[in-house]
């Protein structure tokens, strides 16, 4: 995060647009738009300094239901987006936020190396185990016997991704699982994401009422097993090994290097053309 | 073509070191007054291998090759077989070659070019530590009329920190390589006076170092990039240089990332490009198509390599033209422009990122390896640009800022972050004035008509392509053809017109029109196998009852003669 | 239009369930002996959200939607803008609508139709557990002249296992929609006479599914696949009916994947096919390539959805012709052919693939949502194919194999894993007959050649067009937009002749040519925005000298009176 | 892998083809390319029921220096070509070989979905720490701090990607490391990968003396760290918590369920017309 423009009168809503929500009554999206607005809202936040950077899915239409910058982008490219943004305008704080098909399998590659490259950005995946968007097929994160998708009849007969284990071991430094059903906990994950300077990732239970109706229930299995924040990455991957994919909180947090471009200097351009002379 | 010019091939197996005696030849033709022009044709292996060095000098500006050329110079004949096609000979063209290296190979000897014995291997062991491309280096001069003395103030900066003795024996190469010159008769060599020396400063560039300056040039500060062949040494350029200009250069993860990230820099308001070749403009093909959709500008440079699939990565070819002006999904417009020739990649990539920039859309560069990759001897070209800054905007409080407003010339001011009330969501999707997705007819179709106005208004003057003569034969050459065609049309003695096309996209029927006025015949000509651009130009123009295309797959290059024959055979039909 | 047909628009907002009312009415006026068609339009919610049914019924084969709709039946007014300009109505249309729903709004009022007010709420709630839905379908259906009775047999499979009381509940609202019908004066009806039922059995099916069929009929038994709308359908009905015919699809991690491990499983001999729209289009381009380059046959669908970017998901557009023409870089010759109508893609899809099979290469079908996603009661089609099987080497002992040897026709016999001798390097690097690169003009031209030869050499036959008629204007029509087109034909009195291309590459010449004899205009007819398919003809055959482009971008249908019109002015011409 | 055919009169030697190599004298390729023929010759496979597939690369160009089938794809694209082959064609031991540019850069997504499918074949990185074909480059395995490429002046600046804790994290059932200067190694791993029903991936450090000319000294550096092969894989991620990147070895193996496509059974096509008859 950077330099903090104090704008005293925001609250949570002055970051939400007028624009309607294409999502389903129920959607555990519309709680993660909270979150974000409320952590924007905390963090006072101005709205031209921060942008928000989506792909393609249910998840990824979030950008245009806040009020400060967007990017609805293309599918699975969001971090690419967001890292050049991030780059090239360090001073705007940049979210970038979508769903688990869009993060982990069609760009289950750029995941990795933002997790590497460490960046100052904050990473929100709606994890909802299907690709809404495209009615109900499964994602990297669904069961491997989950026979509700025509397009994998017997399942997709793969386990299931996991999202934090991948970060870890990618080189993400801050690591959170959160549920769309706390929104306080959420917002609270969000603020110290954002806080945080390099890759933060937080996976989000966000459950999708539409092809995943059995997800309602996980309110009641999610638990605080991560209440306890590991400064070590070895510590925090161990942790993981018990990890039954409910365990809500702040697994790893260490601050680490971030990719830094060349060190740059003030030449003119016309410097430059010397090289060519004879 | 009957221009006083010299053309020379230096060819030899890995660690001949032929590259070095082309490059310090190159060098001190510069400083004895030569413009001139050095193209590397390489084998296959990643390291060493078989090589040669393709030159051409001249007292004016050169920036193509020629037809033939007036000396072969054969350190070896390791593997000339593959390049034997690249080296036409005229018979009254001199061979060079080392007795020891073996006979002169059917591939050259059918040229009927005179063949000089010269005994390089015999040299280098008269006397210990020599080495042959020293040698080489000091009987090559020689064809320039160039002396031991033009070439030492080169060599210290070629030999690096090899150390005194290293020097002392390379100039003792240079010396009996000038002997071995000046024991063979007079005659043996082509008439070669050497030019006045320049006054004004001329630079020693590549097409691919030219492109990168004309990035910076035209504002681009940053880069987002993964290597490829033949594009890498733009890239390699940018990244030190943009680091001096406050500037970045990233290395991404491929380049579904390396475009992505060039579309979230620039939505930031910073100008940003790539480099990259057939393969790898594959796989940014999306992204551009978001670029479009979202108005976001960035700019592509392909230097086009032979295709199809991985190809030729060392080769030149013209073949990516339709994926570059055709290759976008759904109605896309576009900026595609051709850079002519080795300076011309300065201006043109400058002229792309602006007008990218004026008109919040994606350029793509067409550069190839013939160009990128080829050194030239070059007065400092003229800028390309810039045609407009990117249109920021400045919202007002009380009105909601629109993102993709109809305007007339079709450009919607664009809010970048930190700019207050001018918060948006770009997006790919079909949307409105305000930027929310819809999938009303209405909104799509004044979008895509917006999205194509902006380009039709967009400014190109001059810059279009590169016009001379007025004969009845319009010869319409792509990108690095337009030198070759420029020879050829000049040697047509008033036969010929030339319009080298520059902007591709957006069409330029107008500026065509006149530029076709009077012409009867058109004679197309480009380096690929389907004849990608003759296609192109019957689709969108109106031209002449009578259209020929001149097309070849790389990697032989057209060359002026041929060229010329296919203006004489359009001028003998009826 | 002045045939006897009846057209028929439902729309409602969420849970109104019109797509329930639609899909009941289509299958009973099938099984009543008419033909039918039926086109969904979709708000943008992800669930729910307004919808429309847009249907036309006939007692000969239906394949086109017609230019107006004879009734519009609008169960309630939820953000009919939305879609006012997908539902034209004449002065002499019928509107009914639900007075409890709100008046009639403006944009469909202004169209002067006779509104007339039937009372679905107030039905509704005259007896406890009815449902809309149903009172509408009992009162839709008496437009066909249908009856309870013929709506009763479908309702159970629609039910499902919802039990007998909401069967008899639904039973009781179809007999009181059909009493509200009963009591509106006759005049409100169009005439429409109940057609002879047909002997020979008819399909219920959707272009999708079409294509699905296609698919394993010309042989494929791979799939691999990455969902994007509005192709998804084809991979649903692909997953489980390979599997009973023992192939397989496998969802893959993203568009990149599946075009490769297509590339792997043909390589290894089995067919192999992938449906997409354009984004994934554009991210398989690379993978395409090497397709071509190593020739190894594959086939894409692609439904094409309105573009450019992320577009327009769910409607339609022709906007890829472009990307699947010329979207590949380098000279990459391959197959493209337009399916025609819904029951053509069965066909198309099966030639393409035993085209792809027979000339080594990649075909690419241009389908298109509007087909895709709409379902026709139709006669079985008839089949497409197969032009030829994969030609296999058998390799001789003692002479080496080559797989791309040099051929007559260009087609090189393939060894596929398994086949002893015949082990090979496949490579999308240029080479020569054996496989092993090269950078060398010669083999890379001959590769080149050849890989041309064989899609000259391609026996299209019959296949290449759609033809009726011998007026002399030549409408040229793309796709989707041959029915219609069609029917303008038709209507034109003989002053025109109907060229509907499904073969667009390769190049159909002389067929073209003959198909063309006579004519003295050309109309071009497709639906984007550019006037891609135009500007393709004018580039590439040659065309009467009067050619003009009727085109528009989705996702407004081009109808068949606005292709008449383009017709009847170019009549007037000089 | 699959039926042994019997082919006794096969040496290693015949399973090397009579091309040429673009390798650089000293390029550790030529070990992993040995190492490979004298495997197939080991398991005595019959030539036309062997594929090696690569993507590009030097490492890449493995395939047409072996007799067998063998396909030389497009950068980053090996596992998805490989995958389609054994899946359609699961009567074929097929090989996969490439780069660390290739696999774990622009093929990084398809590396982890490969190992999380867990399909029968074997995955072969030739790990240089270099882009060798693009003359010098950083690879994701590079030292964040290696200054030797005009691209990246100041070095990477990345922390280097960890292949084998990706594999294990990602669900590789057979994970292994070796060096090319150890062929004997080599050649029994790739023996017992091929053995393995399942995904196998082994990096092999093998020096790109061009490049990386200080590589040469990895012979002095490597040791038989993993020599003991755990069949628990949070055993063998505990492992990697100490590894030192040289440690060789079968690091981890585990018999998994691999990815199956439905059931199939045997019908005609016009049994499937039935479904749309009215
Ligand atoms: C290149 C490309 N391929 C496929 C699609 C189709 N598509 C849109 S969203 C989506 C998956 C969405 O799943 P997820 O990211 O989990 O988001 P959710 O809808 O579940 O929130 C897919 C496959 C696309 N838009 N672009
Ligand atoms: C799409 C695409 N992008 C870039 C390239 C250029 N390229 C060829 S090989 C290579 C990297 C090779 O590195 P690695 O896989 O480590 O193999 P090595 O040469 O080191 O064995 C690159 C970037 C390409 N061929 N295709
Ligand atoms: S389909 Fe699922 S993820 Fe999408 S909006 Fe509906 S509930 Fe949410
Ligand atoms: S450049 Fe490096 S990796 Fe490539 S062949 Fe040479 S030594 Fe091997
Ligand atoms: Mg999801
Ligand atoms: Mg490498």
């Amino acid at each position: 995060m950077n330099e903090v423009t104090p704008t005293p009168e925001l609250e949570a809503f002055d970051y939400k647009s007028d624009v309607n929500p294409v999502w389903c009554p129920g959607c555990g999206d519309y709680a993660v738009l909270s979150a974000i607005t409320k952590a924007l809202a905390e963090l006072r936040l101005a709205r031209e300094n921060v942008a928000v950077i989506s792909g393609i899915g249910c998840s990824s239409r979030i950008p245009a239901y806040t009020s400060v910058y967007g990017f609805h982008g293309i599918h699975g490219r969001a971090l690419p987006i967001a890292q050049g943004l991030k780059l090239a305008r360090p001073d705007v704080t940049v979210l970038c936020a979508g769903g688990d098909g869009d993060g982990f399998s069609i760009g289950g590659n750029h995941f990795m190396h933002a997790c590497r490259r460490n960046i100052d950005l904050t990473y929100i995946v709606m994890d909802n185990t299907v690709y809404g968007m495209t009615k109900g097929q499964a994602s990297p994160t669904t069961e491997a016997d989950w026979r509700e998708s025509k397009l994998t009849p017997e399942g997709p007969g793969v386990p299931p991704f996991q999202p934090l284990d991948i970060a870890l071991a990618a080189g993400a430094s801050h690591v959170v699982r959160a549920f769309s059903g706390r929104v306080q906990m959420l917002t609270k994950y969000i603020v110290e994401a954002i806080q945080h300077p390099g890759f933060s990732f937080i996976q989000v239970i966000s459950p999708c009422v539409t092809y995943r109706p059995e997800m309602r229930a996980l309110k009641t299995r999610v638990h605080d097993g991560f209440a306890e924040t590991s400064t070590n990455r070895l510590e925090a991957r161990r942790r993981l090994l018990d990890d039954d994919g409910y365990s809500l909180g702040v697994l790893f947090k260490s601050v680490e290097p971030s990719y830094k471009p060349c060190a740059t200097s003030d030449e003119a351009v016309a410097d430059l053309e010397r090289q060519f002379v004879l | 073509m009957t221009e006083h010019l010299l053309s020379l091939a230096l060819t030899g197996s890995g660690g001949a070191g032929v590259m070095t005696v082309g490059q310090i030849l190159l060098d001190a033709a510069a400083h004895a007054g030569w413009y001139g022009l050095m193209r590397r044709s390489l084998g296959p292996q990643i390291r060493g291998g078989e090589s040669a060095a393709l030159m051409r000098f001249g007292s004016r500006p050169i920036l193509s090759h020629g037809d033939t050329f007036d000396v072969l110079f054969a350190f070896d004949w390791g593997n000339i077989t593959r390049f034997a096609a690249e080296l036409p000979l005229r018979s009254d063209s001199v061979v060079l070659y080392d007795p020891d290296a073996g006979e002169v190979p059917e591939v050259i000897a059918r040229s009927n070019a005179r063949c000089v014995a010269v005994p390089l291997t015999a040299t280098v062991k008269s006397e210990p530590g020599l080495r042959a491309n020293m040698i080489g280096l000091g009987l090559a001069a020689h064809i320039l009329r160039l002396t031991p003395a033009d070439l030492q103030p080169l060599l210290a900066d070629f030999l690096g920190d090899k150390g005194e003795e290293a020097l002392a024996l390379s100039l003792r190469g240079i010396e009996l390589g000038a002997g071995l010159a000046d024991a063979l008769p007079a005659s043996t060599w082509p008439v070669c006076p050497r030019p006045a020396k320049s006054e004004k400063p001329r630079w020693s560039i590549t097409g691919n170092e030219a492109a990168g300056l004309g990035a910076v040039k035209g504002g681009v500060r940053f880069v987002a990039a993964y290597p490829i062949t033949p594009s890498t040494e733009i890239l390699e350029w940018l990244a030190p240089n943009l680091a001096r200009l406050g500037g970045q250069l990233v290395q991404a993860e491929d380049e579904l990332a390396s475009i992505n990230m060039l579309v979230g820099a620039s939505y930031g308001g910073v100008p940003s490009l790539t480099a990259t070749s057939g393969p790898g403009l594959s796989l940014m093909i999306e992204g551009l198509g978001m670029s479009v959709g979202a108005e976001i500008p960035v700019t592509v440079i392909d230097v086009q390599r032979g295709g199809p699939s991985t190809g030729i990565p060392t080769k030149s070819e013209q073949s990516d033209f339709n994926i570059a002006v055709y290759g976008l999904h759904g109605d896309a417009p576009h900026i595609v422009v051709a850079a002519t020739s080795i300076p011309d990649c300065m201006p043109t990539v400058q002229w792309a990122v602006s007008a990218a920039e004026a008109a919040q859309c994606p350029a793509i560069v067409l550069s190839d390896q013939n160009m990128g990759q080829s050194r030239a001897i070059i007065d400092p070209p003229a800028e390309g640009g810039p045609v407009a800054a990117r249109r920021l905007a400045a919202p007002e409080d009380g009105t909601p800022y629109l993102r993709y407003a109809l305007t007339n010339d079709g450009v919607s001011p664009m809010a970048v972050p930190g700019i207050a009330g001018g918060e948006y969501t770009a997006d790919g999707l079909a949307h409105n004035e305000r930027g929310t997705p819809s999938t009303q007819a209405a909104d799509h179709q004044s979008q895509l008509d917006k999205r194509q106005r902006k380009l039709e208004t967009l400014d190109c003057a001059n810059f279009w392509a590169e016009l001379e003569g007025d004969g009845p034969i319009a010869v319409i050459a792509l990108g690095s053809l337009t030198e070759p065609a420029r020879e050829a049309v000049r040697a047509a003695n008033g036969a010929a017109r030339l319009i080298g096309l520059r902007v591709v996209l957006p069409l330029q029927a107008e500026a065509m029109a006149k530029a076709l006025a009077g012409a009867t015949k058109v004679l197309v000509v480009e380096q690929n196998h389907s004849a990608q651009f003759h296609h192109f130009l019957r689709g969108h123009y109106d031209l002449p009852p009578v259209v020929d295309s001149l097309h070849r797959a790389g990697p032989l290059p057209l060359r002026p003669l041929e060229i010329l024959a296919a203006i004489n055979a359009l001028k003998g039909d009826a």
